[in-house]
């Protein structure tokens, strides 16, 4: 494999990172690290695109850390899901990125918001990126004390009793995660997570299904699924909508890609996929109940975001009946995990917009927007619409492989939860644009602060609007032109199916499964 | 509440014992210490002369910033993540002198990658303590 | 090393041992904070004697580096405490 | 300075056990650096060393140290206690910061004595000690003992 | 040995659940502690223990028989563990603390303003 | 030989550190438990050092184990005086057999050694804690 | 083909500009589209003539079999000339309706794309496209439903017209994926000749269920009909278009559409039939109890819709071409009717059929235009819903079963909708003139149009029914029996002698004139039903609204209570139970021979850690707690060290230092220990956490009976001098063999460190801080 290639694999990681550092250095600075940051992101992204487009092309990629043969040393891994979710985090990164510049306060900027941001993404590409489990738990480390960071950033009231609950629930998460590595170790006596999937075969009943339940509830917690998702209603509400926006769109992902890493390429198979399959089935009815409850714009996502989780899981769940459904349900699940990451991250963005606007979040003291911002009404029209899964936006699609496989797969009960959780979404939904953009705006009582009147400038608003325009078009596109998203998801599917290729990428030295393999020099 | 007995020890022991945490990074890797555990003895000394003297003191003690002593460290660490990619080989593949120093042994990318930790090490440990000791 | 040698290291360390248990007992009863820091001080000088006497026991002499770094750094923390509790009086 | 620097590399080089002549150049930069850092924090006091009142004050030392802790273990291990404990207050002749502290570290470390705290004038050393014969008398001993030699020793 | 940390290990997992189900805020940081020793040690003692024996390679030697030392690779994410640790529990302690002054009680229970239900849906 | 003398030395070294041990149990107050007990314990792990110096006749081990001995000679006093002080004032109770308390006027404790009545400790700062 | 459903998108998104752009005039321009489409099917129909049909297929998703394929027979055909005709009929009278209204712009792009959703629906030949037009027309529906946003009342209309199509368009959708899996495929060319499969499948009932949820949604059948009324809300052109003309026939059209690959069944006749004919004969009878015009007619369009139901449930073929025919003699005369209304509405500002009288004076050509659609409706020769009528009629007297129970049926819902007729195509405009009647005008010649078109068309079709029967109808029918290349004739004819649905029809005129002038006081009569009704489905969606809504509430404070320790209870819980379950490790794999190497030295310092523990969980006092666990930490730093781990010592060593350190710094700050619950919660909380711990220790045990496999070791002890250049392998390990996991360590050690800074010391400004009461809002920036 060529050097570029290999830089190009470690870009994701180290570039947020060499921002952050660099931003660091410019901590009184804020001019100059939103400079960096912006230009960080940015050429994150195109390193993402350009990785995705090699692997797209030239296959799964690998990179040994350090030049250490691959169960020895740390494995930097690129398969086609890998690539994608990187290339959204980085697309994600550029467009909170650039949100913030109008949509963060000075004070925050000049406390190391940047920084934080940065190594956020790092994490999180980290995360997608890496093939050692251990590696895993370091970058999930990075990730959620970043987020943990931007969650309490301000030290309001609000965001320190969310980030308490986040905080505890992710530690006790990552407790258990942690655990589990140090079992698994014991057990396979390995930490490559494709030298794992092979030796595990040797080692089945017993402990390893206990871990395999471990990671599940780990990383369960981690992507907020039932019944262990608290921390997210809780404390995603709370800090500035920009960095609600990372989170809902990223967070929870890596959560759901470890599930996903973990269950097709070390427990591929098992009773645990009909564990997963009631737990989403769960997830998508109470997320999707939660969210028809609330008054306040993000709260609503919030729960959506739970819901939709379900949705993501239920693909992963169904990927043991038979092949073909199999396929069809990881490719819902990639595709969702596509629509999604953009589509959550934009209806935050807007609510923040909103809430800028109307200086409140709450359903009850807003409205009059659809007559007041004709575009804002349209640029949330389209992502909300798409959430809800209306056709032919981005969200129909995948959604319609999951009830597709649901149903050939004979698991009516199932795909019931997933129309259920699909109308209490459009319910959601609607309630948000009633109340937002169709009712008038209230008169403001008089004990209430006024909206504010500042008008936004002109800057400001580009600044706004040009990320989540930009994330509108995504949703667009996928809606109309699908067809090369969902090849891409099926080609990623069929790699997770199938890691007998990604096993052979990392360990090529491997012919047969046993100590034969093992005698590797650098 | 002052100390003169604090006061004084603590005087004598803070150079003694960031020699030491200077020791265990540098002998790390052939014997136990490295950037951790000699940074948080670093870090442990400052924190003794925080404590004893204030934290004015012990800011002007480490002259650097700790923002920039952890910047510095990412940066170290980094950094030393790189030479290998000049030769052509992997991010952070072990790049050695030819000769060997006493003590140290051979010079190396680790070591400067360890050096960074053990800046890093120094630069939170202090920017948390320092912060809090500040809050009274 | 003669095996009697090495049995009496291992009674050595068990008195220690009993020290660290009679060490906690006064931890745990007390009664003011004070006593329960100078516990906290003495198990971390036993902990020193331990570690060297241990390393002793199996001939390793890398595993005296970490008795000299507890002789180091432990006494911070009391300093730590002391400061603490004088801190509550003057308010 | 030059003398604590050279002290440093000292301990370096025992630290490091190691006594090629590179090691020493090592050590003198390393003491030399962290000097350098310190520079700031204040301006070292002189020192003169004496050699001979420093070994006479270790012997002092030492012997103290051996008599009480022998005294303290049988009073600790037998069942009744002959202790007179008090805290008397000892007017120091003792100046600076660093005879001072010597001198209360010493008491402290001879066992039955231990000083609790320095009055802020710094004229008055209050010291516990588990075995009062007599108020004065303890002063005396503490004063002609240990203070003189601490003392001669940083003068 | 193996036996006797391993329900150690389960001790500690115990006391520091306990402790986070609690209602103060302090005990939870003090079990937030707990579950990390709980963890740490859970990988040690899973990375099989053998007594004095510490991963080095002799002076002067190029190398060492892998049943002569402690497998050092769990011990190197202990490492990494206890480290991570100890950044976010100090991360954890200071955020406890200002919502402890921010929101005047160390009540748990008393923090539940984010999760709170007001009113429908507007009608 | 020297692994008899090493062992020896061992064998005071722990000797001493139970005696520190049994110390901080029987002695009756805090000041008494300090004095008698940590210098003790300090001694007893001097010994210990001096065993390893004698074990393992190397010159990196004994420069390091006289660091430490005179590292330790150094910290423990300073700690026995920083708790001391502090124990005193937050109020630790003098044994009842104590003779002369010279602090107490410089201090303002009013209560005179040996009282049985008083509070394990002054009236706590709001913060602080409330002992059993 | 694809051109002509894709242009009305385009359009609808050119519309606001080319609104702005043209003004008055736009309406004219705009309806060009529609009209040129109706032509363009025209010419298809011209092709098709003497049966045949015609598949036109382009890719779009291929990898999942969707494709916009259209399919065009006489069914497709017929529905899209009544969508084009009816739409530009109806965007020029929206032009001058709406003139002036603000968002006139938008109501042109809701009402243009709507046409090319319903356009493609009954075009598409994939059922995937088919679904997705489907959702389509409800989403704009509910846009144009909702039009006048700011009333609340049109805000619910168009809510419960969105969730009960929603919930209906979900159901067809699975409905729809499992006749593509029974049927093998996704297109309707193929499909409609696989019935025999599909009818013979064991899924057959859920498809069928299904589907005829979807469609009765959509059509505003009995249990579902309440949205339709309540619709009205929506501006008069939207009722005219979406609720009577198109978009309520998008449910008529998919069963009459999927009636050669579902139907003929027993489940099939009876569903259909029966809900059919219930909602025909509901909707006719409180059609006659409104007085608002809108409504009436809106009810009146429920009864039609539950009569072509009916037929197509039938099968037969005598009712399959009443179906077809009745289809088109409802879009030309209740199109028309609600047009009038508008125009009625908008000259008196009042639709009360009650008060208003006279209009005919004002408005001659409205008035015309009632009267020629009125008397269609009626059934009266020489107009077109005559023969539909005697069709209709003849249809059901030949009904496989249960004939007796529906001509009476029929009879009694073709006598109210006579009065309906009667009320809105005459009542109104006749008699003297009353209340707003007197400030009323004739409405602007765009809006008058429109209707008098539609109701000559009622008469000239009723006068020569033989070209629209052979050209439109007869493939229609064709298509829907399962034959499209073959045609059915339908044999129209105002005339076919003296029989029995003749004599039908007299009865139905005679009873129909009878009531029609006892229209208020049966009104008063009838009222009973209308009473009984306002307990019916509009109320069971309210209720299962608010129970839902209840349920939600109940499980969200439920799960999300706010309470923390909960939290972490539950999902110990969760882990427990999972864990447990899975587990299943019987208890003598146990590795207990662990005990054996046990010094008395380790003995006591495990003790004192496990003591130090017990005393951390008993203690009330802080610091005793922070020295209690300094204690765990130092044992277990020397656990490390006695078991080969110097470099893990030294770390525990310095960190439980510092920790403690930081402990004590933040302990200023923070209160005492608490008891704060009550014991038995304690003792409960102890259970779980116990029994957690258990399973940690059982799983450690599990385990350790497992031979350790160290060949990563033997690698790094190998290397690690060799390679790496380092003596000591731990450390090899963290700045060599696994860097990068030390590299976001630091980092994490460098977030973690600036977090705190940051939280400490950044205050934000009181002034920022907004609504400080809510927590939510309080936290924008
Ligand atoms: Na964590
Ligand atoms: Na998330």
């Amino acid at each position: 494999m060529s050097q570029s290639a290999e830089i190009l694999l470690l870009c994701p990681i180290l570039v947020p990172f060499l921002t952050g550092v660099l931003a660091l250095f410019f901590w009184n600075n804020r001019r100059l690290q939103r400079l960096i940051s912006v230009l960080g992101m940015a050429a994150t992204l195109a390193a993402a695109l350009f990785l995705m487009r090699t692997v797209s092309s030239t296959g799964i990629q690998v990179l040994q850390v350090g030049n250490w043969p691959a169960p020895f040393g740390i494995t930097i891994v690129a398969d086609l899901l890998s690539a994608v979710m990187v290339s959204l985090a980085a697309m994600m990164g550029l467009a909170v990125t650039v949100y913030s510049l109008a949509g963060m306060d000075a004070q925050r900027e000049s406390f190391g918001y940047y920084p934080i941001l940065n190594v956020l993404v790092m994490g999180i590409c980290g995360s997608f990126l890496t093939g050692d489990i251990f590696n895993l738990y370091v970058w999930f480390e990075v990730m959620l004390i970043a987020s943990f960071c931007l969650i309490a950033l301000g030290g309001e009231r609000a965001q320190l009793e969310g980030a308490i609950k986040y905080i505890t629930l992710n530690l006790i998460s990552s407790a258990i995660f942690l655990a589990a590595v140090g079992i698994l170790y014991r057990v396979v006596g390995t930490l490559n997570m494709a030298d794992i999937a092979v030796r595990i075969q040797s080692a089945p009943g017993g402990p390893a299904t206990t871990l395999s339940i471990m990671f599940l509830v780990a990383f369960g917690i981690k992507a907020a699924v039932f019944p262990m998702f608290f921390w997210l209603p809780a404390s995603y509400h709370t800090p500035p909508a920009v960095v609600s926006a990372i989170f809902a769109g990223l967070l929870t992902k890596v959560g759901i890609y470890a599930l996903i890493r973990m269950f097709t390429l070390i427990y591929p198979e098992g009773a645990v996929h009909v564990l997963i399959m009631v737990i989403a089935g769960f997830t998508l009815v109470c997320g999707g109940l939660g969210a028809i409850v609330q008054e306040e714009l993000r709260r609503i996502l919030s729960f959506n975001i739970i819901s939709h989780i379900g949705f993501m899981i239920m693909g992963l769940g169904l990927m043991d009946a038979g092949h073909a459904i199999g396929k069809l349900a990881l490719t819902g699940t990639v595709l969702y995990l596509i629509h999604d990451i953009i589509v959550k991250t934009n209806l935050f963005l807007v609510s923040g917009v909103i809430q800028r606007l109307q200086g409140s979040g709450r359903l009850s003291s807003l409205g009059g927007l659809y007559h007041a911002r004709p575009l804002l009404a349209l640029l949330f029209m389209i992502p909300a619409l798409s959430l809800a899964g209306v056709p032919p936006l981005s969200g129909f699609w995948p959604k319609l492989m999951l009830v597709r496989a649901g149903l050939e797969a004979g698991r009516y009960l199932i795909v019931a939860a997933a129309l259920v959780a699909s109308i209490l979404t459009l319910y959601s939904v609607v309630i948000i644009w009633e109340q937002v953009f169709w009712k008038d705006k209230p008169e403001s009582r008089v004990f209430d602060r006024s909206p504010i009147s500042d008008p936004l400038p002109r800057s400001a608003w580009l600044a706004y609007l040009l990320p989540v325009a930009a994330l509108a078009l995504c949703t667009l596109a996928i809606g109309f032109w699908v067809e090369p998203f969902s090849v891409l998801s099926e080609r990623a599917a069929d790699q997770l199916l199938d890691p007998r290729g990604y096993i052979d990428a990392i360990l090529p030295n491997l012919t047969e499964p046993g100590p034969a393999g093992l005698k590797g020099a650098p | 509440m002052h100390s003169v007995i604090l006061y004084t020890a603590t005087r004598y022991m803070l150079p003694l014992l960031v020699l030491v945490s200077f020791f265990l990074l540098l002998r790390g890797h052939n014997e136990p210490g490295g950037g951790f555990v000699g940074g948080l003895v670093a870090a442990t000394s400052f924190t003794l002369y925080a404590l004893a003297h204030n934290v004015a003191k012990a800011r002007r003690a480490l002259r650097i910033d700790p923002r920039t002593l952890i910047a510095v460290g990412l940066a170290t660490a980094f950094v030393s993540g790189l030479p290998a990619l000049l030769r052509g080989e992997p991010f952070m593949t072990g790049q050695w002198t030819a000769f060997e120093l006493p003590v140290l042994g051979k010079l190396g990318t680790p070591l400067l990658f360890d050096a960074g930790v053990y800046q890093l090490v120094i630069g939170i440990s202090m920017m948390i303590i320092f912060a809090l000791a500040e809050e009274d | 090393m003669s095996a009697l040698v090495g049995m009496s290291l291992l009674w050595v360390l068990g008195l220690m041992g009993v020290a660290v248990v009679l060490t906690f007992y006064r931890l745990r009863i007390g009664p003011t904070v004070a006593d329960r820091v100078i516990a906290l001080d003495l198990l971390s000088t036993i902990g020193i004697g331990i570690i060297v006497v241990y390393s002793i026991e199996t001939d390793k002499k890398i595993l005296l580096d970490a008795a000299i770094l507890l002789a180091l750094i432990s006494f911070v923390a009391t300093v730590a405490f002391a400061r603490y509790l004088e801190k509550g009086v003057r308010r | 300075m030059f003398l604590i620097n050279m002290l440093l590399c000292l301990i370096w080089v025992a630290l490091t056990a190691d006594l090629s002549p590179a090691n020493l150049l090592f050590g003198f930069v390393a003491g030399f650096f962290i000097l350098w850092m310190m520079r700031r924090i204040e301006q070292p006091s002189r020192y003169y060393y004496k050699a001979g009142h420093a070994v006479r004050l270790t012997l002092i030392f030492c012997w103290e140290l051996i008599k009480a802790n022998i005294r303290v273990a049988w009073d600790v291990l037998t069942p009744t206690h002959y202790m007179r404990p008090g805290i008397v207050a000892i007017p120091l002749d003792a100046k600076t910061d660093e005879q001072i502290t010597l001198l209360a570290n010493m008491i402290t470390l001879t066992p039955g004595t231990l000083s609790l705290d320095v009055s802020e004038d710094r004229k008055v050393l209050y010291i516990h000690s588990m075995y009062i014969k007599d108020v004065e008398q303890t002063r005396r001993e503490i004063k002609e003992g240990f203070e003189r030699a601490v003392i001669e020793v940083l003068e | 040995m193996s036996t006797l940390l391993a329900i150690v290990v389960g001790v500690l997992y115990a006391a520091g659940l306990y402790m986070m189900m609690r209602r103060s805020i302090i005990k939870l940081i003090i079990g937030l502690a707990l579950l990390g020793h709980a963890t740490n040690l859970l990988i040690f003692t899973a990375g099989g223990l053998s007594r004095g024996q510490p991963a080095f390679v002799e002076q002067g030697a190029k190398l060492v028989p892998v049943e002569a030392i402690a497998d050092p690779l769990p011990q190197a994410l202990i490492l990494t563990a206890i480290v991570i640790g100890f950044g976010v529990q100090a991360f954890a302690i200071v955020l406890f603390k200002r919502a402890y002054q921010t929101v005047g009680t160390d009540d748990l229970n008393q923090m539940r303003q984010t999760d709170r239900l007001s009113g429908g849906p507007g009608a | 030989m020297t692994q008899f003398v090493s062992t020896l030395l061992a064998i005071i070294g722990a000797f001493f550190i139970l005696v520190a041990g049994i110390g901080l149990v029987r002695m009756p107050d805090l000041f008494l438990r300090m004095s008698a007990t940590a210098k003790a314990s300090t001694f007893g792990v001097i010994f210990t050092f001096g065993a390893a110096i004698v074990y393992f006749q190397d010159l990196a081990v004994t420069s390091r184990c006289l660091a430490a001995i005179i590292f330790l000679l150094v910290t423990s006093p300073v700690a026995a005086h920083m708790i001391g002080r502090a124990g005193y004032l937050t109020g630790a109770k003098l044994w009842e057999g104590t003779v002369t308390d010279q602090m107490r006027e410089d201090y303002g404790r009013d209560e005179p050694p040996g009282q049985a009545t008083p509070p394990a400790e002054p009236e706590p700062p709001p913060n602080d804690d409330s002992e059993n | 083909m694809l051109w002509a459903v894709l242009l009305g998108f385009i359009l609808a998104i050119a519309a606001p500009a080319a609104h702005r752009v043209l003004g008055r005039a736009s309406g004219w321009v705009l309806g060009a589209l529609p009209a040129g489409l109706f032509i363009y099917f025209l010419r298809e129909l011209a092709a098709i003539q003497g049966g045949g049909h015609r598949v036109v297929s382009h890719g779009w998703v291929p990898s999942l079999g969707v494709e916009l394929s259209f399919l065009v027979d006489g069914l497709s055909l017929l529905f899209a000339l009544m969508i084009t005709g009816t739409g530009a009929l109806v965007v020029v009278y929206s032009g001058r309706y709406l003139a002036g209204h603000r968002h006139l712009g938008r109501f042109y792009a809701y009402l243009l794309m709507f046409m090319a959703s319903m356009l493609g629906i009954v075009l598409a030949n994939n059922i995937i496209s088919l679904f997705i037009f489907w959702e389509l027309t409800s989403f704009s529906s509910y846009l144009l439903i909702g039009f006048k946003h700011d009333e609340q009342r049109s805000r619910q209309a168009a809510r419960m017209a969105l969730l009960v199509t929603g919930l209906g368009g979900l159901a067809l959708m699975a409905g729809l994926l499992l006749m593509g899996q029974v049927g093998g495929s996704l297109e309707l060319s193929e499909l409609l000749g696989r019935g025999e499969e599909l009818r013979a499948h064991g899924l057959y009932g859920a498809i069928l269920v299904l589907v005829v949820l979807g469609a009765f949604t959509k059509s505003a059948q009995f249990p579902f009909h309440f949205w339709l009324p309540n619709a009205m809300e929506a501006p008069t052109p939207v009722s005219a278009y979406l609720h009577s003309a198109t978009m309520v026939k998008a449910g008529i059209y998919l069963l009459a559409r999927l009636s050669p690959a579902l139907g003929g069944t027993q489940a099939w006749m009876a569903i259909l039939t029966a809900t059919g004919a219930l909602t025909m004969v509901l909707g006719a009878w409180l059609a006659i109890q409104q007085v608002d015009l809108k409504r009436l007619l809106a009810y009146s369009t429920l009864a039609v819709l539950g009569l072509l139901t009916m037929l197509l449930g039938l099968g037969v073929e005598a009712a399959v071409k009443a179906a077809v025919l009745y289809l088109l003699v409802h879009s030309l005369y209740k199109g028309a009717l609600f047009l009038i209304s508008g125009n009625v509405d908008h000259a008196t500002g009042s639709r009360d059929a009650g008060e208003l009288r006279g209009l005919r004076r004002a408005m001659p050509w409205t008035c015309g235009a009632a009267l020629l659609a009125g008397l269609s409706m009626a059934g009266l020769p020489p107009f077109f819903g005559f023969i539909g009528k005697e069709s209709f009629y003849a249809a059901v007297m030949n009904a496989p079963a249960q004939a007796g129970l529906l001509v009476v049926l029929a009879v009694v819902s073709m006598t109210l909708m006579f009065v309906v007729a009667g009320v809105v195509g005459f009542r109104i405009f006749m008699g003297p003139v009353t209340g707003g009647a007197a400030r009323a005008h004739e409405a602007p010649r765009a809006m008058w149009v429109a209707p008098v078109l539609l109701g000559l068309l009622g008469l000239l079709f009723g006068l020569f029914p033989g070209p629209v029967e052979r050209g439109l109808l007869a493939p229609a029918a064709a298509a829907v029996l399962g034959h499209p290349d073959v045609p059915v004739p339908l044999d129209l004819a105002l005339f076919h002698g003296l029989n029995w649905e003749l004599a039908l029809s007299v009865l139905t005129v005679a009873a129909g004139i009878v009531l029609y002038r006892s229209w208020d006081r049966v009104r008063a009569a009838i009222g009973v039903l209308e009473r009984l009704h306002r307990h019916g489905p509009a109320r069971w969606y309210e209720w299962a609204l608010q129970a839902l809504d209840k349920v939600a509430r109940v499980q969200t404070l439920l799960l999300q209570c706010g309470s923390l320790p909960v939290y972490v209870q539950i999902v110990l819980i969760v882990g427990i139970v999972a864990i447990g379950v899975t587990w299943g490790a019987p208890i003598n794999t146990l590795d207990l021979t662990g005990w054996r190497d046990v010094r008395l030295y380790e003995f006591m310092i495990v003790l004192v850690m496990v003591l130090a523990t017990c005393e951390i969980i008993r203690t009330r006092s802080r610091l005793t707690a922070i020295i209690s666990l300094g204690v765990v930490g130092y044992c277990i730093a020397l656990i490390f060290q006695f078991y080969g781990a110097p470099d893990l010592a030294v770390t525990q060593f310095a960190i439980e230092t510092l920790s403690v350190v930081l402990f004590v710094l933040v302990l200023y700050r923070l209160p005492r220990f608490a008891r704060l619950t009550a014991g038995v919660r304690r003792g409960w909380d102890a259970l779980v956490a116990v029994s957690f711990g258990a399973l940690m220790t059982g799983l450690l045990l599990t385990s350790a009976s497992k031979e350790s496999d160290s060949h990563l070791s033997r690698y790094f002890a190998q290397n690690s001098v060799a390679e790496a250049k380092g003596h000591n392998i731990v450390n090899v390990i963290l700045v060599d063999f696994r860097a990068l996991d030390t590299l976001g360590e630091i980092t994490v050690l460098a977030v973690a460190a600036i977090g705190v800074f940051a939280l400490l010391k950044l205050r934000l400004e009181k002034a920022r801080r907004r609504c400080p009461p809510n927590a939510a809002d309080s936290a924008m920036d």
